[in-house]
């Protein structure tokens, strides 16, 4: 029997989440005793995300035998995908989805309900804050289609009522909630700046209610992330501030036990890309589709349950 | 001092005659002697090696896939080419591209025709490049510092534009705003007339093509183009001699914002979406694309065939790694090695060889 | 009426007084030398009355006009060519395509109004051969020989009918050969009533061709003398200072 | 030529020696004439009305915070001002701290104590400066081709050795790497000795200075500094004229690389975990800060305080719209803004202002 | 013995066969004169003996050993000083600094062994003194009038006792003053039996000072003759090619 390629493509490879993914992909391929291989290639870095749609037109080109892609841009995407149809190669989507109307061209959508990821950060803040407050986010990047739809999830929980597109109304008062001046702050997934930021609005607002990264950015670099909120520290363990974070990978819950946090709500990338490597598996040889969606779940983690909330 | 004109008796015209008709390199000298040409042989070696190591490289669909990818690069590094003839930069482009297809984009979604659509974004992008212009060659500030101050200026308003929307519904013309930027020609039967085995091209090559052979032309035929050499090797001289070395520059800077907006158009069709964060990033593709064809960032050298080499040249690189299966995580290495490679190649007929190099490095120097 | 009338000029560079309150005249079909030991703010003068920068003080005026040069083109325009002493060579440019800098020969219609090159080359290199200056039209000028370079410079003048000529030592890198040609020159432009300003270091030359001589010492002027009225002994003291004035 | 001795007498050298002493500028107008004076003005202007504006601007804890962020591309732009006035370009600067992140954080999570660690990121750091200097200086090849390539280079081999893992379990020194990147001088009382309103300045921040006086005593007293901008000037007279020219620019570009390295184990001990995208885009704010400090990209001009004073300024623009509380989506409007507004402060005092400029503009020209 | 044998050396550019197959001698404390017209290969010479670059073919002798400069510090190194005609000066640095280009002065002790500028301005402004030229040592080049700067190129050649001085062209911007100067000075290197290789265009310079004088033509020798035996009317009909050969 031949050996199958299957493609793994994230949005982009500078980042430490979706190396969690890529380990998921290569746990897959090893457990397949060499029915497949995995190939994870993406582009270097976010930008705009055509270069992303050009690797997915060289795979397919390639003729690979099953795409598993993150779109960076959804509707570019869409074009790649076209051409993965014609060809015949089984796609999914991981981590983000296509647009509405193109969901034909893909099997289904494998990853996160991110629009959830933002609920239940709101929920966390809701229950140490819950007469509001004034809230700052953090977000990835401003046209991140997935931060978009946390920092949604977040606004909308927190206003208690629904906006009609991502990335939601700002909060203007909303069942207590208002958002600081200059927020939502934008990383550009540029972790030392995301540290720099929370450290220069900290200092400006030294009373903010509630501090929310969409993304684990700052926990990335955890000494720095120490050094810039261990002055609030005392802070936060009143619970004057929440400060809560999304991710969870180790060297984030390490902080949260540190009482650097007060609730993390994480996703499993590892399983998107092990669960879309074997549903490409499976599809090849003849069996079922995976459900679309497929949500991989998230963590929901606060201080107390931070040794048990991580699903193994 | 006892000359007289009995001199010309003597000697003649004739013997000055027979040297100034005297050319130091013929046309083929010169072509062999260029950094493109060797890129280009550099390009083919590659093409040929990977089309026998990997069958899917050398497919029709790939070519179809190569030729689009690397057209917007290229048609930006025709704009850039202009630009560091002149002795300039124009860092801005990326972000250019990113405000061209905001501002399109939203004319589309409030369903404006398509023409009104790119032409606003059309004049969007080539106000920032008379903004560049102005300020570079009215004003008299080094470019980089200018173009880097519009990086961050029309990223912003294109991000202020959209609202942090991603802008995908079009309205009525959205059909052919999807088919200028998806056209492919030829056409394979049965919808067009020719044979399988030849690659449909997409519309952004063409324009490309287009482009290449107008810059071409304006490059060798035309006295705005040698003034724009002029400059480049001597600025100073250049006012002095009257060339409208203020007029020049601007132009070149709109010219530059011209070239990423037809590429950001193209693209904006290509995906059917503006997104703000288009083309971030790109200026380094760009420059890279044009330096490796050649181009001095010193000023007063390059080509239009430069510019598309080059852009060429990075774009199959990164298509023949993936082709080839490379380990992604090793994939930088090899780009950068063989854009050294590349270059270094195309240095070797600058009348020193890497071995001369090698065993003359303590002892002589090239200049 | 003079073709030039430089009234009290003076140019200053930060602390250096490159030219104080210099005055003097030019008439139509007059050649006049201009002399000064290094510094004495020659090329200065050059640069003023050919737009390159405006001078401190003092005003210029051709035909009897006040001109207010912004650029050098407008002074080309006014009829004015220049022979800089640093030549104003776009090196990476052919010699051809440096004679026509500026003022390209072209043919066809719009918008296919293209290049004559073979054109600018020909008339390149009849100049050249007129200047009897083994230049080849086809050369870049950073590989030419510093004569060749020179003879570039000098071509270029010959492109319109000027009505004043300044050259800033036309002659430094040229051989006897053309040095012979370029006085000949001289003379040609001075019987077509055109004024040259010439300045040198070479005193024979000065004398051969001009009527006048000015000598500049340390930015001012010290002498402007007739030249059947001086030897080339007394201009060198005047240049040297040994005499003070005359 | 009826010249003599004589002439010494009668006039002698004392009237050429009046001559010779003059300065056609005082360092003081040197000063005031230079980009970096203005760029500072315009720092210390946006510092007063910052403070004035909002009061959390000019807190101790702010300065401590602000004087940290801009060190490291301060550092970097020392490295990097000395390759700009050799005329050439450093692309790589960002990548090669990625790699120097990860090779010394992998030996501290192999448990290696500390100093072996930083020193053998120094080294790797160095060893692709050396990289570039060689195919630069001795092979002759354009800078921004060559550290292009690095640019991949480094970034790949970072993203192989750290196997795309992030490291941060630094074994039994890490409290040591940790207090050389979070250090504070002087401390506050209780702990150390000075009142509450002086700002405590980050370890960072002192090797900055250090290094800053140590590049600026360099350009000023040392023949090595002349070679440097005398290459810039004219590398072909530096060569006539006996300067080792190759091995001066091997040493810029290999400087550049230690700086780099230098800033790399700082933001290492700092952040506490190395990541194989460390720096990723540093290449181009470190560029835009020496330049806004006044470096020239077509080389020959560059100081050490305009580097630290062009960085400066960006970081404090950074910070100050954020505390301003300036939407973030137009941000990037004002940092361009205040980019070019910056540099064409500067430029007012070359003789000429913004106002005749403009009024001059279809008429006379600047250089 | 002779302190520099050139035994058929030649030098193309491409096409262009700038020196063909030109043997000479200078011997010690000897003046020796090279002429010829725009483009003839004088420079060329003059490089090749420096080590800009190797000749095509052919090969140079000093102090009877042959040598195979492989960059301009060797050659400074075999005690060989050279005014180049472009003057070979970074524009971006003062007179002095130029002067001491690659031989600066210091002071102090390692590792705070630092320039001594003062020292060099001060050298610097002897030598301008000895020149007779009003060049201002702190004076950016970029800003200096044309003859300052020559004087600059020339004062460099003073910094070491050299046995061999080429001078491309060292008169051509100066004044009567300091070309006075610059023929006393090679009198004196003579006197100390330095040989000096002067190129001109200047026939009564050339008269003046070399003992010998060679003349070339389009790449080759056509004459090398004691400057007795020879007037400036032959040399420039050998120039000229109105003399085919001596
Ligand atoms: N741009 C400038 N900035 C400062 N000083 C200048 C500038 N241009 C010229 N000078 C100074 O002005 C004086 C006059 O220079 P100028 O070039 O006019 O002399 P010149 O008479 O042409 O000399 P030469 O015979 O050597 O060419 C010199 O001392 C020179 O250093
Ligand atoms: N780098 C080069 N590339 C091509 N041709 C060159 C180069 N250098 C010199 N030449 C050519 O070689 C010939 C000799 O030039 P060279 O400079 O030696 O002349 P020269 O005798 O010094 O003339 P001049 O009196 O004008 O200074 C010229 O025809 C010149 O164009
Ligand atoms: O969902 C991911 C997010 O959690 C991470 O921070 O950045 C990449 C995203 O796609
Ligand atoms: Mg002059
Ligand atoms: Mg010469």
């Amino acid at each position: 029997q031949e050996k199958y390629t299957f493609a793994l493509v994230p949005k982009n490879m500078n980042n430490p989440f979706f190396d969690q993914a890529r380990d998921g992909c290569k746990k897959a391929e090893a457990e397949a005793n060499g029915a497949f291989e995995c190939m994870y290639i993406g582009p270097g870095e976010h930008g705009g995300g055509e270069e992303q749609v050009q690797i997915v037109q060289d795979l397919v080109a390639k003729k690979v035998d099953g795409i598993a892609v993150a779109p960076s841009n959804a509707a570019a995407m869409a074009v790649a995908l076209e051409a993965a149809k014609e060809a015949g190669i089984p796609v999914l989507t991981w981590d983000s989805d296509v647009l509405p109307e193109n969901k034909d061209l893909r099997v289904a959508y494998v990853g996160t309900h991110n629009y959830e990821i933002g609920v239940n950060l709101a929920k966390i803040v809701q229950t140490i804050k819950p007469s509001g407050g004034t809230i700052c986010i953090q977000s990835g990047g401003a046209a991140a289609a997935n931060h978009n739809e946390r920092m949604k999830g977040i606004r909308d929980t927190l206003a208690g009522k629904e906006s009609a597109a991502s990335p939601g109304d700002a909060l203007t008062g909303q069942n207590g909630w208002t958002e600081a001046p200059g927020c939502p702050l934008y990383t550009n997934d540029d972790f030392p700046l995301s540290v720099q930021q929370f450290q220069d609005f900290m200092a400006k607002t030294p009373n903010l209610d509630a501090f929310v990264p969409t993304g684990g950015f700052p926990q990335f670099i955890p000494d720095a992330n120490r050094a810039a909120v261990e002055p609030y520290k005392d802070k936060i363990a009143s619970k004057a501030l929440a400060l809560v974070v999304a991710d969870t990978l180790p060297v984030q819950m390490d902080q949260m036990k540190e009482g650097l946090s007060l609730g993390q709500v994480g996703q499993r990338p590892f399983e998107m890309g092990y669960k879309t490597m074997l549903a490409l598996k499976d599809m090849k040889d003849g069996k079922p589709a995976p459900a679309d969606p497929t949500y991989t779940g998230l963590d929901v983690c606060t201080p107390e349950t931070a040794d048990t909330c991580i699903a193994k | 001092m006892t000359h007289s004109q009995t001199d010309t008796l003597k000697e003649g015209h004739a013997s000055i005659g027979d040297v100034v008709g005297i050319r130091e390199q013929t046309a083929f000298q010169k072509m062999v002697a260029s950094q493109a040409f060797w890129v280009g042989i550099a390009l083919f070696v590659l093409v040929v090696f990977m089309t026998w190591l990997e069958p899917s490289f050398g497919t029709v669909d790939n070519t179809t896939n190569i030729t689009r990818n690397f057209a917007p690069i290229a048609i930006m590094g025709l704009g850039m080419t202009v630009v560091l003839i002149t002795g300039g930069i124009d860092l801005s482009v990326g972000s250019v591209m990113g405000l061209v297809a905001i501002v399109a984009g939203l004319l589309l979604t409030w369903h404006q025709p398509w023409y009104v659509a790119f032409g606003a974004g059309l004049l969007a992008g080539m106000a920032c490049g008379a903004f560049n212009g102005f300020f570079v060659a009215y004003i008299g500030m080094p470019s980089f510092v200018v173009t880097l101050g519009m990086l961050s200026i029309a990223r912003s308003a294109a991000v202020v534009l959209s609202g942090n929307q991603m802008l995908y519904q079009f309205g009525p013309d959205a059909p052919i705003v999807k088919a200028i930027g998806q056209a492919k020609w030829p056409r394979h039967t049965p919808d067009g007339w020719v044979p399988r085995w030849i690659p449909e091209l997409s519309s952004h090559f063409w324009v490309m093509v287009i482009l290449a052979l107008i810059v071409g032309f304006v490059f060798i035929f035309t006295a705005w183009a040698r003034h724009l050499f002029a400059i480049g090797g001597n600025e100073h001289a250049a006012r002095l001699t009257g060339v409208p070395v203020d007029r020049v520059k601007f132009q070149a800077y709109v010219f530059s914002a011209f070239t990423a907006s037809i590429a950001s158009l193209l693209l904006l069709g290509y995906s059917g979406s503006a997104i703000n964060a288009m083309g971030t990033g790109y200026e380094l593709r760009v420059i890279a694309g044009t330096v490796i064809g050649g181009a001095n960032l010193m000023g007063g050298y390059g080509t239009a065939f430069g510019a598309v080499i080059g852009s060429a040249f990075l774009e199959v690189i990164r298509n023949a790694l993936l082709m080839a299966g490379i380990d992604s995580n090793w994939q930088g290495a090899f780009v950068g090695a063989f854009i050294i490679l590349a270059v270094l190649l195309g240095m070797q007929t600058s009348g020193k060889s890497l071995r001369a190099t090698l065993e003359g490095m303590f002892t002589w120097k090239r200049k | 009426m003079s073709v030039l009338d430089v009234r009290s000029v003076s140019k200053s560079f930060g602390a250096i007084r490159a030219l104080s309150e210099v005055s003097f005249t030019v008439a139509a079909g007059e050649v006049v030398g201009l002399m000064g030991d290094n510094g004495a703010g020659k090329s200065t003068m050059v640069k003023l009355i050919a737009g390159n920068f405006p001078p401190s003080d003092g005003e210029i005026a051709v035909d009897g006009e006040v001109c207010h040069f912004h650029k050098p083109i407008e002074a080309r325009g006014a009829g004015i060519e220049v022979v800089y002493q640093d030549l104003a060579l776009a090196d990476n440019l052919t010699a051809a395509q440096n004679v026509f800098l500026g003022r390209e020969m072209k043919k066809g219609l719009w918008p296919f109004r293209v290049l004559d090159k073979q054109a600018m080359i020909n008339r390149s290199a009849n100049l050249f051969a007129e200047l009897k200056s083994e230049t080849r039209p086809r050369d870049l000028v950073k590989k030419m020989s510093g004569g060749q370079r020179q003879a570039v410079a000098i071509a270029r003048t010959r492109l319109s009918n000027a009505k004043l000529v300044l050259m800033d030592e036309p002659t430094a890198a040229i051989s006897v050969r053309q040095v012979a040609e370029v006085l000949e020159l001289i003379r040609r432009l001075k019987s077509q009533s055109v004024s040259v300003m010439l300045i040198s270091h070479r005193m024979p030359d000065v004398f051969a061709v001009c009527d006048r001589i000015i000598v500049m010492r340390r930015g001012s002027k010290v002498a402007d003398k007739a030249t059947e009225n001086t030897s080339p002994e007394e201009i060198t003291g005047l240049i040297t200072g040994a005499i003070r004035d005359a």
